[in-house]
């Protein structure tokens, strides 16, 4: 439960489920995985990006769902389809082939490039927290031309040094994560955006985190308290427009009528 | 000749101890029952092959039936983490239950989902490897020696490659099958048809047993064919709590229920106790959920797929 | 977004001078309509991808559109050789029509049929290279250099690799399609769908143009998502003399009288003069056919697949 | 047009057809392209072997055609059939995933290890004649369990020394031969078994072709004459039994009617 920065207005979940939506503008096809991601695509479907394809990891296509799915593999995302295709034929010809736009990922950390752990915190062998894995993340990283994070910020997640790389970012920088993506061929340009529940991160031109956009009522104090290093901070630095009231609707009526990911 | 036998039958003859398993399907068709069936026969020492173990592998590894998991992502979907198997890899010692035949530190070998599908695609190839563009640049190789760099002969570009994966047996659960084991599914297909084809010995279980000519009428349907299945179980119900398209839905509930049941030993030994072992098979396990409770998971209404016409040509 | 167009467009818009050209279908639903598209509007140096060139590319390389074939089997299948493209391989000199635009010897680059699918899949799959168990001990990698050893990262073993493919245009035919080139197939697919995902840019030639919600029925049963799709042409008998599931009969009869065409330069240029060059496009060359023709070529009956239910989840 | 050795009862090629069917006793799956094959692949399910399955070249498995498919690319072999399925499937999980006991080849050249030309005849650049080229002939003959092998023998046809390898045989005998398959991790394990129209070979154990059986009313010198190289031949060499009334009934009014194959 996190403290809505307008208590009457929205809560920081719904700040940053919108300010990712609209991220989204311009995008065309966007591999997506379930939970906040799912919501925040379908939003953009809803207002910024209404030509938005959806591919999700679990083989359907051109979905249009009579419900909210609860996962990715819910029933409701397969009836009506324009394809429902086999793991192989996803990953080779959709992802690998090149024909997503962007790459939607959470991660339990990340470092200022944009390197991604969803594997283990702490030591491989003898973990402390034995966290799910890649599954595809590793895969969508390499390969979809972009790649977009959604994910809540604090010290333990925003690290200085993660403890495993399940999925590539700007590796030590982006002069070299540039060279190496090119010499082996990855179709990916990296991390494109990090949107969390205080603000919007986009990378410059040495590959890092930049904070360019704060979500209104948050103070720069709390993003350097959430942070396990000193962050770049875009000079003006823009408030994020607030929700609008057509954009809650959606969440709240439409997308999460049980708030199960936006409480 | 009919391959129609029962499930109890079906894992005695094809399940053995110390096999590598995989009971595929992603998300979708994934076959509790025979999981189940397997507890129930105190099978242990297996490798446990999935690119989702999900909630079907916590409990065979709760019941001490595992000494190896190979995935690709380790979680209750939607949920959180997988309680049993983290025990088992996070405190080892204190892992497994009392009485479990396999107290030892589960093994892990661990891939990404293409990684996985690779690996079936091999394996049903009879390739010695798969590439892929994946794993550069990440610590996936470092933790998985199988997952190896290997360079193409035209230009000087590398990819990774992964090793062949051929389980011994490997379990799907479908829609509809003939007596004969040619199998059709619909909805999402996941990697069953590679991870069928890579196995050495196939079990099929289905909620509805079809006549042949039900096959015969669709053939681009057919997902898995009668040659290379082994046993043919009728199992309605057989996928709960996770679902099979067009019959009914994913259990949600029960996999909220499972976050709680697996945190703790004690309750995890009780809820095998009362629905794998206190059950003698799954039709006495559905009749324990309730009519009510499975009412509530049946489709809201049909959605048929249409006929199309293949044409008479004699 | 309609990408509803005329052949004529969709010929004009996508395929260029000097592109590789792949009409893929294997035996069934081969797009001679577009071959004869591309003929009328005197593309040349196109190199041409196909397992089977069969009688479109013998009929496309007698116009002088082709100066290369890369293939895997060069015949006309059930009846013998190909030839118009024998004389321009096994006389060169003389095996262009007069007039013709490229009376090069034409330029072949031959694999297996595993071969050409692995050079698909790759190129569908962006990898640089397909490995496969194929051309051990033969004369095959001599003949194309392109044909490579590699040696798996696992032990001693050494597979054959073959480079990836994307034509510049994949054509393909198929029964049913909605406006945004969703499109559906059934009976025999070859590799459409690794031909099409290979590609630059894709046609696709139906019998029938869907509502959405057609497609949309039976996800499963869609080959080709309209993501890729450049250009959707209505054509019905598109395939003539190849076949159309459910719709209509290979025309036996022209695959043999080609034989007899094909063995003569003149006779050759002459039919192509009639059937090709002298009309205006595939609705005026149906009428030309004759309805007494076509109706034979019709099923005697109807082979329906039935309908499987999605369920509605809401 | 040959000449039938008794010219009242059966032709050459129905000898031929017969011969081969009676050959596929015992066999389970089989990888069959059109024409004579076809048809003797058929007079065995009608006879032999009840229970062979088909998997066309084209896709289709388990087919149950309404009338003799023209090509394998026939659609009544669809129509009833119990799988349609891609080209990628069929070359890569059933033939090369081990599942094809015998594959059935035709050719334009052998030698007398059972190496097998169906590419071109004189060199390869500039040929005399361009023949189909290898299709699935080359993994056939790697991925089949093993490799029957039907055609009409001729000086042109059983040569020395053929001018293009499209299919290994016994390479240069079976003893290397083995060695390579055994080494390369092929499935196949070669040539099996020649039939033409003059008699049935076997590999012997070095892993040359041995006429063990003449067809009723051929003589050695025939045979000697229509070879290439000093055939060996079994001793005793058998007669092969003539066509049955059921047999010769079944090719003539189910499977070639029209004697298209059997002239």
């Amino acid at each position: 439960m996190s403290a809505p920065s307008d208590a009457a207005a929205f809560s920081k979940s719904e700040m940053m489920i919108v300010a990712a939506a609209r991220e989204l503008a311009g995008q065309r096809v966007c591999f997506v995985g379930v939970g906040l991601p799912n919501i925040a695509v379908n939003l953009a479907r809803l207002t910024v990006a209404p030509e938005l394809e959806l591919v999700y990891e679990s083989g359907a296509f051109g979905a249009k769902p009579a419900r909210l799915p609860l996962s990715i593999g819910d029933p409701t995302i397969v009836t009506g389809a324009t394809a429902a295709v086999s793991m192989f034929e996803l990953f080779s010809f959709y992802l690998q082939g090149g024909l997503v736009d962007v790459g939607f990922l959470g991660a339990a950390q990340i470092d200022r490039f944009g390197n991604i752990n969803s594997t283990v915190i702490g030591d491989y062998e003898h973990p402390k927290t034995r966290l799910p894995g890649s599954g595809g993340a590793c895969e969508i990283a390499i390969n979809a031309r972009r790649v977009f994070v959604i994910m809540r910020q604090s010290k333990r997640s925003f690290v200085d040094r993660i403890d495993f790389r399940t999925s590539p970012g700007n590796l030590g920088g982006a002069e070299a994560a540039a060279r190496i993506r090119r010499e082996e061929g990855w179709l990916g340009r990296g991390p494109s955006v990090v949107v969390t529940d205080l603000g919007i991160y986009h990378f410059d031109e040495s590959g890092e985190m930049r904070l360019d956009s704060i979500h209104p009522g948050v103070t720069l104090e709390q993003v350097r308290e959430t942070i396990g290093w000193e962050p770049r901070v875009a000079d003006p630095l823009a408030t994020t427009p607030a929700p609008t009231a057509k954009e809650l609707r959606l969440i709240r009526e439409e997308l999460d009528p049980e708030a199960a990911y936006t409480k | 000749m009919s391959k129609v036998i029962s499930m109890r039958d079906a894992v005695a003859a094809n399940v053995h101890d110390g096999d590598v398993v995989a009971i595929e399907g992603f998300t979708h068709l994934i076959c509790f029952a025979a999981g189940h069936e397997i507890i129930r026969q105190r099978k242990h020492d297996l490798t446990l092959a999935r690119l989702t173990p999900d909630l079907i592998y916590d409990q065979m590894v709760a019941a001490g039936t595992a000494r190896k998991l190979v995935f690709s992502w380790l979680g209750n979907p939607g949920v959180g983490g997988l309680h049993a198997i983290r025990r088992r890899v996070e405190e080892p010692e204190g892992g497994a239950p009392a009485g479990a035949s396999d107290p030892r530190p589960l093994e892990l070998e661990e891939y990404s989902h293409f990684g996985m599908v690779g690996r079936y695609t091999a394996g049903a190839s009879n390739l010695p490897f798969f590439p892929l563009r994946s794993y550069f640049e990440t610590d996936l190789p470092k933790a998985n020696p199988l997952i190896r760099p290997i360079r193409s002969p035209y230009g000087e570009e590398t990819v990774y490659a992964v090793p062949p994966l051929k389980p011994d047996v490997t379990i799907v659960h479908a829609q509809r099958a003939d007596a004969a084991g040619n199998t059709q599914m619909w909805g999402l297909l996941g990697c069953q048809k590679e991870a069928a084809f890579a196995a050495e010995r196939v079990i099929v279980v289905v909620e509805e047993l079809v006549e042949e000519s039900v096959i015969r009428a669709d053939p681009n349907r057919t997902v898995i064919p009668g040659l290379i299945v082994d046993a043919v179980v009728l199992e309605p119900w057989g996928a709960h709590p996770s679902y099979v398209q067009g019959a009914y839905d994913r259990d949600n509930r029960f996999y909220r229920d499972w976050d709680a049941i697996s945190r703790d030993e004690s309750s995890t030994a009780a809820w095998l106790d009362e629905w794998v072992y206190g059950v003698n098979g799954r039709a006495e396990y559905v009749e324990k959920l309730g009519r009510e409770r499975l009412a509530d998971l049946r489709p809201s209404g049909r959605a048929p797929s249409g006929s199309v016409d293949y044409g008479v040509y004699e």
